[in-house]
């Protein structure tokens, strides 16, 4: 398992790889990579991501670790990055190797459902005039029932 | 006792920590003598429903107790990923 | 939307990362990749993957404009390879964008549990003195029915 | 007609593709006329369960009638992923 909560830019392509390297008794690998997404309009200037350093790394773990007890896994890796990032910037992404694709792809959508409503990340998105945090929706909240 | 603030949280009441001198047994006293302060920090925990708080970096509630907790956050919720 | 079906292997991370660059507006991009496992015991030598030249690029064509017409989704892509892959060899990908996760995993898996059952590609394990066909399994007919 | 196998039904048969001068009218009875021929077809297409039908690359089924169809493909069914 590889947490990362970094400042820098990842390697998508380098990460994936290596990832998917080491992997080699498992089937199935699956990453999802989240992306800066303009405004409307296209008003974003930045998109600032504040976090609780210490906790941040304890909560990703704990999640990472319920989801290794709960699917039949491999290795896991996390990285989320915290700053300031600009349209079309990656801010993070997940890995899953298991055995078959089912659990990777139910591992990733677990993971990324509690870092979203669990890990303590806040956005604050910065426009033209105005800057403003992103407020928790309730879907999000909603979306950790399933599991 | 270390008190964090993020977030809106952190910029309402205009500093990210401070050590706060406390007997509050809870953390809902804890935020009624913070509330009582200054209108920066009634500012701040005015709605508790868009609040959460950490005890020692774990997620806790208001009810839960402040005993052997050395480290307190308030933040509103998360939004990462 | 890009399909490929080829012998020669692919650049997972190089993949990843041009597709993920092109997903300027998505706010989630998924990548699913097949892995040839061995088989336990180690006895896996190698996986012929053979499939029906013509009929396959439409088949996963058919696939990926359902999935575009299903969910709102920026662009995919589906690489597949056939021929003689050896144990840990990459047998596929996938790859959605879209703006919203939940979009960009149920695409995913979508494309996957049709690729599986509808894109003509048989394999056949070849082990130390045995070889036979891959039998397709009830779970992976019964996987689309939930779509 | 061309006539396609693939995977162990091409084994079994043992070749990959044919042409066929038949005047059934379904995949059913083109069927029925290879299985007459020789105990290979007859192995072949024993057990129509086991079995999937691309009438022009396109699946089909057993009584889908072959009236303008140019190419026939019998194989098991897919695993591909």
């Amino acid at each position: 398992m590889r947490i990362s909560v970094q400042r820098e830019p990842f390697d998508l392509g380098a990460e994936a790889d290596s990832f998917a390297r080491g992997a080699t008794d498992m089937g199935a690998v699956v990453t999802f990579t989240g992306v800066v997404r303009d405004a409307p309009g296209g008003g974003l200037r930045a998109m600032e991501i504040e976090h609780y350093p210490g906790m941040t790394e304890k909560a990703i773990r704990t999640i990472a670790e319920e989801a290794q007890a709960r699917w039949s896994l491999g290795d896991v890796l996390v990285i989320h990055r915290y700053g300031s990032l600009v349209p079309g910037e990656r801010i993070m992404m997940v890995a899953t190797a298991a055995p078959h694709r089912k659990d990777a792809f139910e591992a990733a959508e677990y993971l990324m459902d509690y870092l979203k409503s669990r890990a303590p990340f806040w956005k604050k998105e910065i426009g033209a005039g105005e800057a403003g945090w992103v407020a928790a929706k309730d879907e999000d909240e909603a979306a950790l029932d399933r599991w | 006792m270390e008190v964090l603030y993020f977030a809106w949280v952190r910029e309402r009441i205009g500093l990210p920590r401070e050590t706060v001198e406390t007997g509050a047994e809870t953390v809902r006293q804890l935020i009624d003598e913070l509330r009582s302060r200054e209108a920066r920090y009634e500012a701040a925990f005015a709605d508790l429903s868009a609040l959460r708080v950490a005890l020692d970096q774990e997620l806790s509630d208001f009810d839960a107790t402040l005993s052997g907790v050395r480290e307190v956050a308030f933040f509103p919720p998360m939004t990462g990923g």
